[in-house]
């Protein structure tokens, strides 16, 4: 199945791209995704181990199972307001 | 009427202020978040705010619902600002009314303080020396998780 | 530039805030106290404000330099009216700024209660069946006196 | 010597009255001011036996000494904001 990463503020500049398409096997978690990126070097090794996660727009933990089109978001920590 | 919005114009307080209010109120309280001339001892000229706009839009009136609640009354707006900004530049707006004004002040306090730990926005310091960075922040994680699966959203 | 004051015209919300804010500031709190139209389950037609006037200007000018200290800025601003006043009506106008939110709202909140606790004004309520009552108040009493006596403010 | 006592909102009320000039001996303090009224009889039995008082427009507490020409302010519990 493919989802859709996308990289904001801090994690954008630093991989350089807002947003990846990732093949993954059927069944796998957040924590699975995080995983097969840091897995391909550098610079996704400067991504956190555990980084703050959406799935669709909402926060999601790393156990969470994903879906085939799911849009996933690595959230930087944020500073609004 | 509960008002939440992320814009990228420059926001008229009066107007977030013009949303709120009503007859059997007797409190009304209005948190403007303006750019600062400085940061941790730095001077900064400008900031830019970048938000996950189809997440953050959302959340903000999800925030302002649990405002809400803890408010009393559906008299709440909010509207954060997204894009450049220039010191002065008002970045938050947060209008509420209520009858008594403990409940505004913590409905107010409420927003702004869900708003740093879990809207999904980031903001890029330009400094007088010609640097920028982001700035760091709060890291919404298990909380945030915790909150938008509706395992209490305290 | 602290700024206190007893009016007995309609407070404009705009021209208080105007008075605070500072490209060192953060954070921008109003708070407006506004006339409710029914007050221990009595319908409210009105509300007469007294003041000892030459007395509550002073005590006004110390409440908002106490806040202003508590603040760590000089951005107080704080407008109560006197007279007769409609439903909706604004009766007192507090607005402060300062780097950092924390200050903001616990600045706003000290004038507030302040303001309840020992300003020398008083107000009676119309109710709808024509009756008017003064406002059982609170004693200002020994606490006044050791504040004003500077004997430790709060 | 000679004070002037105000009063305000539901003590002027009371008493119908808004001012009195009151003789008092020297020396005397607020407590003996108040005393002095409330052994008036009515109207101002019906003021408190110990109203907030403020003696040129400062709160005093009352054993306070007055002097000749101080304006003592009776302040009912105040409810302004």
């Amino acid at each position: 199945m493919s989802v859709q990463a996308l990289f904001f503020a801090s994690y954008r500049d630093l991989l350089g791209t807002s947003k990846l398409d990732v093949e993954l096997p059927d069944g796998a978690t957040v924590a699975d995704l995080v995983r097969e990126l840091r897995g391909r070097g550098a610079p996704f090794t400067s991504l956190p181990k555990e980084p703050a996660i959406a799935v669709n727009r909402t926060y999601a933990l790393h156990d969470e199972t994903l879906r085939s089109g799911d849009e996933v978001a690595f959230i930087p920590p944020v500073a609004g307001g | 009427m509960i008002h939440a919005e992320l814009v990228h114009e420059t926001i008229d307080p009066a107007d977030v202020l013009a949303r709120v209010g009503a007859a059997e109120d007797g409190a009304v309280l209005l948190f403007l978040g303006t750019v600062r001339n400085h940061a941790d001892g730095e001077s900064v000229d400008g900031i830019t705010y970048e938000a996950y706009e189809r997440m953050a839009s959302p959340v903000l009136a999800e925030i302002a619902n649990e405002a809400a609640v803890r408010l009393g009354t559906d008299r709440v707006a909010v509207v954060h600002r997204v894009g450049e900004l220039a010191i002065g530049d008002v970045s938050v707006a947060i209008a509420v009314s209520s009858p008594h004004r403990g409940q505004a002040y913590d409905a107010s306090r409420y927003v702004i303080e869900e708003i740093k730990k879990r809207l999904p926005v980031w903001k890029r310091e330009h400094y007088g020396d010609g640097r920028s960075e982001w700035v760091e922040g709060v890291s919404p994680g298990r909380e945030g998780a915790a909150s938008t699966a509706g395992e209490g959203a305290r």
